[in-house]
């Protein structure tokens, strides 16, 4: 391979590689930050990067938008690039709003319930409430023990 | 007409994108928030009114009049918004404390400008 | 040979790619919010530099506008600050190097960017591209794709809002709301408020904003546009007012015995259309049925339906979303 | 065409600029002016590339960003003073924004 064949690769899948690594960074961002808005902000990385990919693949050299030209003021063929990327990262844009609108409602709703959005937090109060939970169901359940071997003592 | 249109035009993208150029630095040079504000003030002016003005020349040239139309709606516009954006924010920022960088108040402890919007917000909360 | 179009599309995607990463290390949440939008700006235009108009448009408007002000409803209600981590999650990284190496493996053998005879210009697509303009009497193939070809999976994206919705309003639209109004002030102090740049800007803006809207979702045939981007561009005028002027005075305008039913009416009108197709002798959302001499004449009244269905559900979802996140009250 | 090519080089180093001192911004406020600039830049860019891919009827996109920006400038303004998008409630008086 050559140096000039090389450049030319690199730059034919300069697009692609950008949004991979947009696509890592958001990824990195949901699983390794403990804040949940970060969180959505890292998922919406992600799907822009997406996007991105699907309409990057659509381009085609020296096309033109999807929309047609009226025949008259062109001379010759016209090459468009590809409409279908278009049509479905269009609804994609905001179907993606709209969820992530109801993650926010979510992480508005945990907030008002824990009093953090951090995810440490609330798994710590989480298990704090488990272990109360289960002292308590153990203190019944040792109480109900009792009164039981009390019963049969008296019977 | 179409060569004195064609001229103007480059007359008109070369000054819009000189002042966009000079917005550009005095971003990056000028040295408290308030000069910035000044800076940033050319490409919503000037700038827009230079490369917008060159490209409906040119779409007056080429007889795209529904841009022609759209663009001298976007100078209209931005001559609008461009302005009451930065008017509102200098004032929440100066109405916040953030002060700025008089030559009376450059000593190295009352430098701290990050801290003094920080706190400006939080007594801004307290309201 | 790297043309005018190409070294655009590095320098943006190169700028992409900066405030990503700018986004993951900075932990004030309030600038984070703030430089994602500057993300949405720079992907708008590289949308717009792929030849991908519409896209480019929903993205200016929702991106930018809408997500952006969700964004900070949501932190309003919240904090924004992020903690700073205990460790460094090495775990996390090694999972996504590992993914990304594979990835980046993966597109070695895609076909180059803007290859014309790359697998994806499919004869389906070719199709489209020679068909659409006689089959649907619409220029812009991409509203006849979306509101003909595949009319099915926008009627499907449209649920998925409308449901999206109705789920926000399950979580947050109940409880602690302030749909009851706050006792009006006269109007003598309403008018002695001291901020009258803002308001005689913005009473110049939302006007056109609004007729901008219509002009969107009428002209959506012939330019770039149609029901989605509509729909966003009337309610970021609607915020625009209920921003400068009051919260209270917009939801009385707007006010959400009308807007909720209304979300379910858009969704009702595109199914609505389809149902109609059927009663005509057609199939499911086929509207050549509409004018069986004419099918092109059909096809354009079914997509200008469809559209205003889309329209009336997005504008009336992306307002309900505003007043529900930035009426609540903080906890 | 390389009148296009200019102007657009001009803006996308402008754009570049803006973007620095967004990131590097010591203040707030600093980050909010770099974005508002930053948007300007936006939507001459989509107005540049209008005209230079030929198709100049994409002047929307740009039309729509040069309103919906300033709603995002105005926004986070009224997040920084009352750190509710809601705005005063209940009649206190408003001082200027």
């Amino acid at each position: 391979m050559s140096w000039t064949s090389l450049i030319d690769h690199a730059i034919g899948h300069y697009n692609y590689w950008v949004c991979v690594v947009l696509m890592m960074l958001g990824f990195y961002i949901v699983i390794a930050s403990g804040n949940l808005i970060k969180k959505i902000i890292g998922l919406n990385l992600f799907q822009t990067a997406v996007i991105m990919f699907y309409i990057s693949m659509g381009k085609i050299d020296g096309g033109t938008a999807p929309i047609l030209v009226d025949p008259e003021k062109v001379s010759g063929p016209v090459v468009y690039t590809n409409p279908l990327p278009s049509v479905l990262m269009l609804t994609a844009i905001v179907v993606g709003v709209a969820t992530s609108a109801l993650g926010l409602a979510l992480v508005v709703r945990i907030k008002e319930a824990y009093g953090s959005i951090e995810e440490d937090e609330i798994l710590a109060a989480d298990r704090a409430s488990d272990a109360k939970e289960q002292a308590q169901y153990a203190a019944s359940a040792a109480q109900a023990a009792k009164t039981e071997a009390a019963q049969q003592g008296h019977a | 007409m179409s060569l004195l249109l064609d001229c103007l035009s480059w007359l008109l993208i070369l000054t819009g994108g000189t002042f966009c150029l000079l917005g550009g630095i005095g971003l990056l040079r000028m040295p408290d928030f308030y000069t910035r504000t000044h800076a940033a003030s050319l490409p919503d002016t000037l700038g827009v009114m230079g490369i917008l003005g060159g490209l409906i020349l040119q779409g007056v040239n080429g007889g795209h009049w529904m841009s022609v139309i759209k663009l001298s709606l976007i100078i209209v516009f931005i001559l609008f918004t461009g302005p009451i954006a930065t008017h509102a924010l200098t004032r929440t920022a100066l109405s916040h404390g953030h002060a700025p960088v008089l030559h009376e108040n450059r000593l190295p402890e009352q430098q701290p400008v990050k801290k003094d919007s920080k706190a400006g917000r939080k007594r801004g909360r307290k309201k | 040979m790297i043309t005018m179009v190409t070294l655009i599309d590095l320098v943006l995607f190169t700028l992409l790619g900066i405030t990503a990463i700018a986004m993951l290390r900075i932990r004030d949440l309030f600038a984070v919010v703030m430089l994602s939008g500057i993300y949405s700006l720079v992907s708008a235009v590289i949308f717009t530099d792929l030849d991908a108009v519409d896209v480019a448009f929903t993205e200016a408007s929702v991106g930018a506008g809408i997500s952006t002000i969700l964004m900070l409803g949501t932190l309003a209600l919240t904090s924004t600050k992020e903690k700073t981590p205990r460790r460094q999650s090495w775990g996390a990284l090694l999972i996504v190097l590992v993914t990304g190496a594979a990835l980046m493996y993966g597109t070695v053998d895609m076909p180059a960017f803007g290859d014309a005879a790359s697998p994806i210009n499919s004869p389906v697509t070719d199709r489209y591209i020679t068909a659409s303009g006689e089959e649907t009497g619409v220029p812009n193939i991409v509203t006849s794709v979306l509101a003909s070809y595949r009319g099915y999976d926008t009627m499907g994206e449209t649920t998925v809002i409308f449901t999206a919705a109705i789920a926000v309003l399950i979580l947050l639209g109940s409880a602690r709301t302030t749909d009851a109004p706050v006792t009006p002030r006269p109007a003598t102090t309403r008018s002695l408020e001291l901020r009258p740049i803002l308001r005689a800007g913005a009473k110049l803006l939302i006007g056109p904003i609004l007729l901008f809207a219509f002009y969107v979702q009428f002209h959506g045939d012939f330019g770039p546009g149609g029901g989605f981007q509509a729909g966003v561009i009337f309610a970021a005028g609607v915020i625009l007012y209920a921003l400068i002027f009051d919260m209270d005075r917009a939801r009385a305008l707007f006010r959400p015995a009308v807007t909720r039913p209304l979300i379910a009416l858009g969704v009702l009108i595109y199914a609505g259309t389809g149902i109609a197709t059927l009663f005509f002798g057609g199939n499911f959302l086929g509207y050549s049925a509409f004018n069986p001499h004419h099918p092109a004449h059909g096809q354009e009244l079914g997509i200008f339906l469809v559209e205003l269905g889309v329209g009336i559900t997005v504008s009336n979802v992306m307002m309900t979303l505003f007043f529900t996140f930035c009426g609540r009250r903080r906890p | 065409m390389i009148l296009y090519a200019v102007a657009a080089g001009a803006v996308l180093i402008t754009m570049l600029m803006a973007l620095a001192r967004a990131l590097l911004g010591p203040s707030l406020w600093d980050r909010i002016l770099a974005i508002n600039s930053f948007g300007t830049g936006t939507v001459l860019m989509i107005a540049i590339l209008g005209y230079l891919t030929d198709r100049p009827e994409w002047e929307d996109i740009a039309l729509v960003y040069a309103l919906i920006n300033f709603i995002g400038t105005i926004a986070v303004m009224k997040f920084i003073k009352f750190s509710n998008l809601g705005g005063p409630r209940s009649g206190n008086s408003l001082s200027d924004l």
